[in-house]
């Protein structure tokens, strides 16, 4: 049963991720992101991350494609004569190659949830936070926990770097929109 | 083993999955914009209307089920409105709607209706 | 689409209205989308999501509004000033957070001081950084990029309607 | 009929001025003396917030905008005053103008009247319906009368309004109740964090947002209308259910033997609620599909003829005002009998279905 | 970690969440296809009420009640970008 629904699955991520490359009309591609963003969410979701799941909805069903647009209103949109891109050789030499090779390590994973996982039986890592993020810190979610407690320092350069970004944008973009007369 | 409830919970899903067959089927086969919204809107109403009673009465009567009644009424109020935007859109694009003596392709349609041309599929 | 007599913004033509339905319909779910992302806020420690989940539901809150009622009007109803401060208030608060443990005579971010010396649970620092610190910062972030690149989008638009007509 | 006698139809709107300013210059620069007629046109809008009491301060504001038009006009005329004649009026006050036909033909009407040359529109002209019925308005002038139309060269505006006003406490108090119920439905377990998170939560929202989700304070009609709304819900859930199956057979027909028009429905419904409400209903429906909204005017585009005979006999409509008006309101002739209905487009060799497409003249419609 | 359990309600539910993905992938090939960006939207907005049921499903099969979480946000912002890319389209996002 479950098998079933991965094929399908990954067959509509890989579907939406092709034609998000070869789709040649911006508007098109952005429309065809955006399923591209739910068939990620819902892979998360399988994958039992509800976190990233959860990311991935809220920016991607929220945020991502307004932003995109409001970039494409400032570009231009051309016209098109052809509507899928003509893929590069050499590009696609190039990413056959990489394929190959990062495929050949796939045999070598654990399944998906297995207890062997050598992340799972990491005493020194994973195991710690399972047996001690409740009694250290009291969060039931060990996502939070990591994050704000035991790499709190990481996370507070996480969110510097997030707002830095923000400043660093809106300063070359205000300085676009109000310097422009 | 087999009780009444899952019979009812399997009958569901197979009615939301029904629905939601013909609406993928009239969006691709309907001739052009307006007609496929409206077989859209049958996956929002009843493709998803049964299907989420399925979970509903699956989980019975806990958060999970509330939220999924919660689920059901955000559909049904933000999809039309979805749905009217698209249309709306399509007709301030100038975008006319297809008619039983209409023989334009799907690709006139479109060539008719805006700027930009999108002729080769041949690739 | 711009007719020939039109002033410097162009365009005699027919108004765009907002369309009633749109904003009957943003009216009804906005309250329940920012509740939804407030919830997420508070909910990090407990429940998928957190705070990052939460301040962009916040800020897809605000998107929407400002797509149903107009960007301007909105931009006038938050200020700048509030997004800035958000996204500003939201580092010195995580700062804060991690530098009072230091003052108690630890390290940064050092939750087990609160404890010590003030009585509060470590659990609680947590919960502060996120819900003052990381939520504010995005969705004070993702509302000020949005306000800018609109901004930028009206003049643009304008501009190239301009040049498409000679 | 001189090119320099102008009518313009004249309400509260942003681009007023500037259309007056316009029309004043228009009139000056032709031959001979200008003359401009400035018309406010009553209409029948009874919506559920206006009320009888208020109908005589409207005349009070009338007549004040009509002399704040003739002060502009006036202004704007400056030194070329005496080359210039204002004059103002009010049509439809004892009249039922109901749609944009209607309109039309008083506006002509009066055009004839005064040996008028040509009529300015405002862009933003609209006589109180809720949203500008200018493109109708248009049609139909062009249809009645010789005169050449045009419209003003106003600054272009996007319909808004101002987003920052005050709330009532009541309004947000209802806010706050809503998002709090919410907030512990989403938590499910009643203890104390979630308390008073939610508390938090719910002040926040409902000092925010409002403004933005209600018009009016929420009054007792309201929780009357939330009870009648959950005995619409089932009706709406049936209609669903009879048109889904009525539009799968035809999908799933290999013949595929669709019908598409594209209709109009002048709805016996008032204000932005009851009318999203009928509009989204009609969406959910399969088979019909709101495409465009104007006051109360809704074109549906539909699919088949059974959902959109359905459409035409108004069930859903009876229905929405149930819900928004009360039992009593129920009662009022169907669109059909209305003469409400009109299709606006169909295959030319069609032969008329229904004797209320009659006033469809097809070609009309682009 | 997840339960391959052999209960017919879990099985129908991820079979259906299987079929479901299936029609997705047939109604994606509308958002290629378009031919106008509405057709486009229209199939991506189909897509993300399928996303909403398949969400459900899931957390229902695999016993994981927060997967409603994720199909709640999805339920409360999908037609945002309906209505974004709608007004986009008139007049190239003049009326933004």
């Amino acid at each position: 049963m479950i098998s079933a629904f991965e094929a399908v699955l990954f067959a509509f991520v890989l579907t939406t991720a092709v034609a998000t490359a070869l789709l040649r009309d911006i508007l098109a591609v952005i429309v065809v992101f955006a399923a591209y963003s739910l068939g990620m969410a819902l892979f998360y979701a399988f994958l039992l991350a509800p976190d990233v799941a959860m990311t991935e909805a809220a920016i991607g069903a929220g945020v991502t494609t307004l932003l995109l647009l409001l970039a494409l209103v400032k570009t231009s949109r051309p016209d098109l004569e052809t509507r899928f891109e003509r893929p590069n050789v050499s590009a696609l030499v190039v990413f056959g190659a990489l394929f190959l090779v990062l495929a050949s390590t796939l045999s070598e994973f654990p399944a998906v949830g297995s207890a062997e996982a050598p992340i799972w039986d990491n005493p020194a890592v994973t195991q710690y936070y399972i047996e001690n993020a409740y009694a250290d810190t009291h969060v039931e979610n060990a996502v939070t926990a990591v994050l704000a407690g035991y790499r709190g320092f990481d996370t507070f350069g996480e969110a510097v770097v997030v707002f830095a970004a923000g400043i660093a944008t809106l300063t070359v973009l205000h300085r676009e929109v109000f310097t422009r007369e | 083993m087999v009780d009444v409830q899952s019979v009812a919970v399997i009958v569901l899903v197979g009615l939301g999955l029904f629905f939601t067959f013909v609406s993928t089927a009239g969006v691709l086969r309907l001739p052009d914009v307006y007609s496929r919204a409206h077989t859209a809107s049958q996956a929002d109403t009843l493709g998803a209307g049964f299907t989420l009673a399925a979970v509903a009465l699956a989980l019975g009567l806990e958060t999970g089920s509330y939220k999924t009644v919660l689920l059901l009424f955000f559909i049904f109020v933000t999809n039309p409105t979805a749905a009217h935007a698209i249309s709306r859109a399509a007709e301030e694009d100038g975008i006319e709607p297809w008619t039983t003596d209409d023989d334009r392709t799907d690709e006139e349609l479109y060539r008719d209706s805006k700027v930009e041309t999108d002729g080769g599929e041949n690739e | 689409m711009s007719s020939a007599d039109g002033g410097p913004l162009g365009d005699a033509g027919s108004t765009y209205i907002e369309s009633q339905i749109i904003m009957v319909t943003v009216r009804v779910i906005a309250p329940f989308a920012f509740t939804y992302g407030l919830f997420l806020m508070f909910h990090g420690s407990g429940s998928p999501g957190g705070s990052f989940q939460g301040g962009a539901i916040i800020g897809a809150t605000v998107l929407m509004i400002a797509f149903a009622f107009g960007i301007e009007p909105t931009r006038d109803w938050i200020r700048n000033r509030t997004v800035v401060a958000l996204a500003a208030g939201g580092v010195t608060a995580f700062a804060l957070v991690g530098l009072v443990p230091i003052l108690l005579g630890g390290n940064f971010l050092e939750y087990e001081r609160y404890k010590t010396e003030l009585g509060i649970e470590a659990k609680y620092g947590l919960e502060a950084i996120e819900i003052a610190g990381v939520a504010p910062i995005v969705a004070g972030v993702i509302v000020g990029l949005f306000f800018l690149l609109a901004a930028g989008a009206m003049q643009v638009s304008v501009s190239e309607e301009v040049s498409s007509d000679e | 009929m001189s090119d320099n006698r102008l009518l313009v139809p004249v309400a509260t709107s942003s681009t007023v001025r500037q259309t007056v300013e316009y029309a004043v210059r228009t009139a000056l620069d032709g031959e001979g003396d200008g003359y401009v007629r400035f018309v406010y046109v009553h209409s029948p809008e009874v919506s559920d917030d206006r009320l009888d009491d208020q109908r005589e301060s409207d005349v009070e504001t009338i007549s004040e905008l009509l002399d704040r038009i003739t002060v502009w006009a006036e202004e704007d005329a400056g030194d070329h005053a005496g080359e210039l004649t204002v004059e103002t009026d009010q049509i439809g006050a004892n009249r039922y103008l109901f749609s944009p036909s209607d309109v039309g033909a008083a506006l002509a009407e009066t055009a004839a009247e005064n040996d008028i040359g040509r009529v300015v529109l405002d862009p933003e002209y609209d006589p109180g319906v809720g949203s500008p019925l200018l493109r109708p308005l248009e049609v139909e002038l062009t249809r009645l009368t010789e005169i050449p139309v045009e419209e003003a060269p106003v600054q272009r505006q996007v319909r808004r309004r101002p987003l920052v006003l005050r709330s009532s406490p009541l309004q947000a108090g209802t806010l706050v109740f809503v998002s709090f119920v919410f907030y512990q439905i989403l938590g499910g377990t009643f203890d104390a964090f979630d308390l008073v998170t939610g508390a938090v939560s719910a002040t926040i929202v409902g000092v925010s947002l409002a403004r933005i989700t209600f018009n009016h304070d929420p009054s007792i009609a309201w929780l009357g209308r939330l009870l009648r709304m959950v005995i619409y819900v089932p009706y709406l859930f049936v209609e669903i259910i009879k048109a889904n199956v009525q539009v799968a057979a035809v999908i799933l027909d290999p013949r595929l033997p669709i019908d598409p028009r594209l209709t109009q429905v002048n709805a016996a419904v008032w204000g932005s609620v009851p009318v999203t409400t009928l509009a989204n209903s009609i969406t959910l429906t399969p088979g019909t599909l709101t495409v465009r909204v104007e006051g109360r005017t809704l074109t549906v585009h539909t699919l088949v003829a059974g959902p959109r005979e359905g459409l035409f006999d108004g069930g859903l409509e009876r229905a929405v005002r149930f819900v928004f008006y009360g039992r009593s309101a129920m009662n009022m002739p169907t669109p059909r009998e209305r003469g409400d209905t009109e299709v606006l487009q169909q295959p030319e060799d069609a032969d008329t279905p229904t004797e209320e497409a009659v006033e469809a003249d097809g070609g009309d419609q682009q | 970690m997840i339960p391959d359990s052999g209960d017919l309600v879990t099985d129908v539910f991820l079979i259906a969440a299987a079929l479901f993905m299936l029609l997705a992938v047939a109604m994606f090939y509308r958002a290629v296809k378009g031919p106008t960006t509405q057709d486009r939207v229209l199939a991506v907005n189909v897509l993300g009420t399928n996303t909403v049921v398949i969400l459900a499903l899931l957390g229902a099969a695999l016993g994981e009640p927060s997967l409603l979480d994720i199909a709640l946000v999805y339920a409360l912002l999908n037609f945002l970008m309906s209505v974004a890319i709608s007004k986009f389209t008139v007049e190239q996002g003049g009326v933004l």
